[in-house]
């Protein structure tokens, strides 16, 4: 039977990492793509605590601290962004959000 | 009888807790919705529920017409009405999350009970052993975290029953329960920081609180109730907004949006919703109980041992453990009726009022008394 | 409209700290806890009626248990909601010493569905026939059973101990002679 | 049974990870993040991280995820149309998918079965609270209050964002009285 070593860990966080990837590349809804960058920055905690818990030391764990602390200020500022958005242009999609473009 | 327990597998062992916390939970929360209607009769001056009686029951001299003047078989016939009526599912819903959102409800409500210790034994050392089912380090954090998924069925509800009035409750029980949030976790700080002075290991658990509250002395068996005032009362204020109960049932204010987030619902959904309320009002009175008012301690400056001492107790774990336990739901129970006495008395809030007392008055008093722990802590303890 | 602008008391600082005010109000409503209900368990303790209350409207009779109604049908006119309905037949064979009074009721119908218990019908009553009286819970399960018919009125009314005795007193002066 | 576990939550933190990708529903996909958020702190649990675990409920379930619902709710929920995607946007997927192929592979390729019990013997660093508090105090004291500051000025530029900008012609009638 398959044991739960650092390699299983980090390998779930690198799928966790690329599913998240994949989502903010395929995806057109702002909201849906805020949620895999979300994903990817939770892949990293795993991976980061995994390394932690593996080794022996601490600084992965702290980590993981400022990367929630900076998730959740991320978060917030991107949501009112986006709301910002949807009140100026009545969209969450990419698609179309190209003024810049004309 | 304890040898038979200590010899079960762990796993059963730990099922078997589970399944007493549910038994005990669920009686608890069904009890408050009767006591609710008592109580509140009570308070305008009316009887409350009092007729229901089975047939064969009434021939029972004096236990019967007792029991249906305490109206004990209104809250069994209301639950069987509950699980036997039609459950309405109405056409415009979105069904998944119709049905999905009263079992979300339940869940954080039986969850938080796990690391929520109801009770204390001593062993042959003469330690302190706190009866719940997980002691982890990280005890009220557990409490918060999985209390906060709470707001997710009342949202999910609001929004999949795809009406405005159950929307506006779910969008106003969101905004609430995060802004209150803030506070109620503001407000236990200054107690954790006492209770964690320096060299000692550094815990969350509640049963240590309790521990710290009933140490020998003046200023050990005091309970946080009095050293910190403005803590308790933070916390109360935040618990009644956290839990959706008056003065702060936004979320379901009948007068304005009907019946909130749970408008479309009806039996048995609804009455879920309703033990969820109920069991999350037990789980945060015990909580209150084990951080202000000294859990399972007695009386203030009065432990636990020392009621073990008089009564001759400290050799018997099952007696001492039923009286703890008997102790700590007697004052969960007040604190449930206090919950009752507040809501006949206070009108409703006004939705910006509950914004605005969350947001510009509790948050900063909150802060401001973290501060002022945090600095007396310091002088105190170096 | 003349505008009128009020102006707010300035609140004190324990005014506006809510909370002297809510344990006062505490205080007040533990005081409700503890005090004797006022409320009535109504079918076993029942309301002393007051005199000159208006119950469901009945029919009575006179103290020698003959009917009084000579179906004039003057409350069915003045009812308002028009809940009475009267059917009018002559006095029945069998009562010889009423036998002049010419009419009697056939049927008299009370929908009591749609009495407004107003008691107009028995202000207009000429013969003090009607009354409303202290009977006040009414129910049943169907509409019919709710239509209160001439039986059903009388057993509600019975007998009220008035000595008036207008047509006997009538019918005497007839047999007397004094003619009018 | 620590093993069994550890195949169940990551199984389940992958497949809701995968329905969050591929949902056209917005709500739909914030409730999968929400059940692999769960997953992951089950697998920061099995890690000996509790503290983590529960804070990552705290920060991301509790917050995180329902301020997205919130947010879906008011905004529009239309699923999205099915557009063909963009040749750019096809090579680009491509290329990041071969690549994470291949950092995969070669994760696994290096994969040595590690020693049975060896991994228990390492003290469980995660667990105690006050190690957190040691290196956060100590270590990284600077970085604590880089972030704190962070945090202010997230705080400050949400406060600026969210605010209903006047439009142009009613400020400058506004703006003769108050500036």
């Amino acid at each position: 039977m398959l044991h739960a070593g650092l390699e299983q860990y980090v390998l779930v966080s690198a799928l966790l990492f690329a599913l998240g990837f994949f989502g903010v590349l395929l995806r057109k809804n702002t909201l849906v793509i805020y949620m895999c960058l979300e994903l990817m920055l939770v892949a990293s905690t795993l991976a980061l605590v995994a390394f932690s818990r593996f080794n022996g030391t601490m600084d992965g764990n702290v980590f993981v601290f400022f990367i929630l602390t900076i998730a959740a200020a991320e978060v917030a500022v991107g949501l009112a962004i986006i709301v910002a958005l949807f009140r100026q242009r009545h969209t969450v999609q990419v698609e179309e959000l190209n003024h810049l473009k004309n | 009888m304890i040898e038979l327990w200590s010899n079960l597998p762990p796993a059963l062992q730990m099922l078997l807790k589970g399944l007493a916390v549910i038994a005990v939970i669920f009686p608890i929360a069904g009890a408050s919705s009767l006591a609710e209607r008592k109580i509140s009769a009570a308070f305008q001056g009316r009887p409350g529920p009092n007729r229901a009686i089975p047939i064969w029951f009434a021939w029972v001299p004096v236990i019967g017409p007792l029991l249906q003047k305490l109206g004990v078989f209104h809250l069994m016939s209301d639950g069987l009405k509950m699980l036997f009526k039609e459950d309405p599912l109405p056409g415009h819903v979105n069904k998944p999350y119709f049905i999905l959102a009263p079992i979300l409800a339940m869940i954080p409500a039986f969850t938080t009970v796990s690391v929520v210790p109801f009770g204390a034994y001593f062993d042959a050392a003469g330690h302190a052993v706190p009866l719940m089912l997980a002691n982890v380090d990280v005890g009220i954090l557990a409490v918060f975290a999985v209390g906060s998924l709470g707001v997710y069925a009342l949202i999910i509800a609001g929004w999949a029953s795809n009406s405005k009035y159950p929307f506006l409750g779910g969008v106003r029980a969101s905004a609430q329960l995060i802004s209150y949030e803030l506070s109620m976790t503001l407000s236990v700080l200054p107690v954790f920081l006492w209770v964690n002075a320096p060299g000692t290991a550094g815990s969350l658990s509640l049963a240590r609180v309790v521990e710290f509250q009933s140490q020998p002395g003046f200023w050990g068996g005091t309970w946080f109730v009095f050293v910190m005032p403005v803590s308790a009362f933070v916390f109360l204020v935040s618990l009644y907004a956290e839990t959706n109960r008056q003065p702060f049932d936004m979320p379901e204010s009948e007068a304005d949006l009907v019946g909130g987030f749970h408008t479309e619902y009806g039996a048995f959904k609804w009455s879920l919703f309703f033990v969820a309320e109920y069991s999350h009002m037990t789980v945060g009175s015990a909580v209150f109980t084990l951080l202000f008012l000294g859990g399972w301690n007695p009386l203030p400056w009065v432990p636990l041992s020392d009621v073990a001492v008089w009564l001759h107790l400290a050799d018997s774990p099952v007696l001492l453990g039923l009286l703890s336990i008997a102790i700590f739901l007697g004052k969960v129970i007040l604190s449930i009726f206090v919950f009752m006495w507040v809501r006949w008395t206070l009108p409703r809030f006004r939705y910006d009022q509950v914004m605005k007392i969350g947001w510009q008055r509790l948050l900063p008093l909150a802060i401001a008394n973290l501060i002022v722990y945090a600095l007396a802590i310091a002088v105190i303890q170096k | 409209m003349a505008t009128v602008t009020v102006s707010r008391p300035p609140l004190t600082l324990s005014e506006r700290a809510y909370l002297p005010q809510i344990l006062a109000g505490m205080r007040i409503t533990l005081k409700h806890l503890f005090a004797p209900n006022v409320t009535l368990s109504y079918p076993e303790q029942r309301p002393a009626i007051p005199p000159g209350y208006r119950g469901v409207p009945t029919l009575v009779m006179d103290p020698h248990g003959r009917e009084k109604c000579v179906s004039c049908q003057l409350c069915e006119f003045v009812c308002p909601p028009k809940a009475i309905r009267i059917t009018p037949g002559a006095v029945p064979a069998d009562q010889p010493d009423r036998a002049h009074v010419e009419k009697a009721p056939a049927a008299f119908d009370i929908d009591m569905l749609r009495c407004i218990y107003c008691g107009l019908c028995q202000e207009v009553c000429p013969e003090e026939a009607i009354f409303l009286q202290n009977d006040y819970s009414l129910s049943g399960y169907s509409r019919d059973e709710m239509v209160n018919h001439k039986d059903r009125l009388y057993e509600l009314g019975g007998t009220l101990p008035d000595q008036h005795f207008k047509w006997d007193k009538k019918k005497a002066a007839e047999e007397h002679g004094n003619q009018h | 049974m620590t093993d069994l576990l550890f195949l169940v939550l990551s199984a389940v933190t992958l497949v809701s990870a995968v329905l969050v990708v591929v949902n056209r529903n917005a709500v739909n996909a914030a409730m999968f993040f929400l059940l692999s958020l769960v997953g992951t702190a089950g697998l920061f649990v099995l890690l000996d991280a509790y503290l983590l675990a529960f804070v990552l409920i705290l920060v991301y379930a509790g917050a995180v995820v329902s301020l997205f619902l919130f947010i879906i709710m008011l905004l529009d929920t239309r699923p999205e149309a099915q557009k063909p995607f963009k040749k750019m946007t096809v090579a680009a997927s491509l290329l990041g998918g071969l690549l994470l192929f291949t950092g995969v592979l070669s994760l696994v390729l290096r994969f040595t079965p590690a020693p049975v019990g060896a991994d228990p013997a390492l003290a469980p660093v995660g667990a105690s609270l006050k190690a957190y508090a040691e290196q956060l105090f100590t270590t990284y004291l600077l970085p604590v209050q880089v972030v704190g500051f962070l945090l202010l000025v997230a705080m400050l530029g949400v406060i600026v964002l969210s605010k209903r900008f006047q439009e142009p012609e009613s400020r400058s009638q506004n703006s003769g009285g108050t500036a």
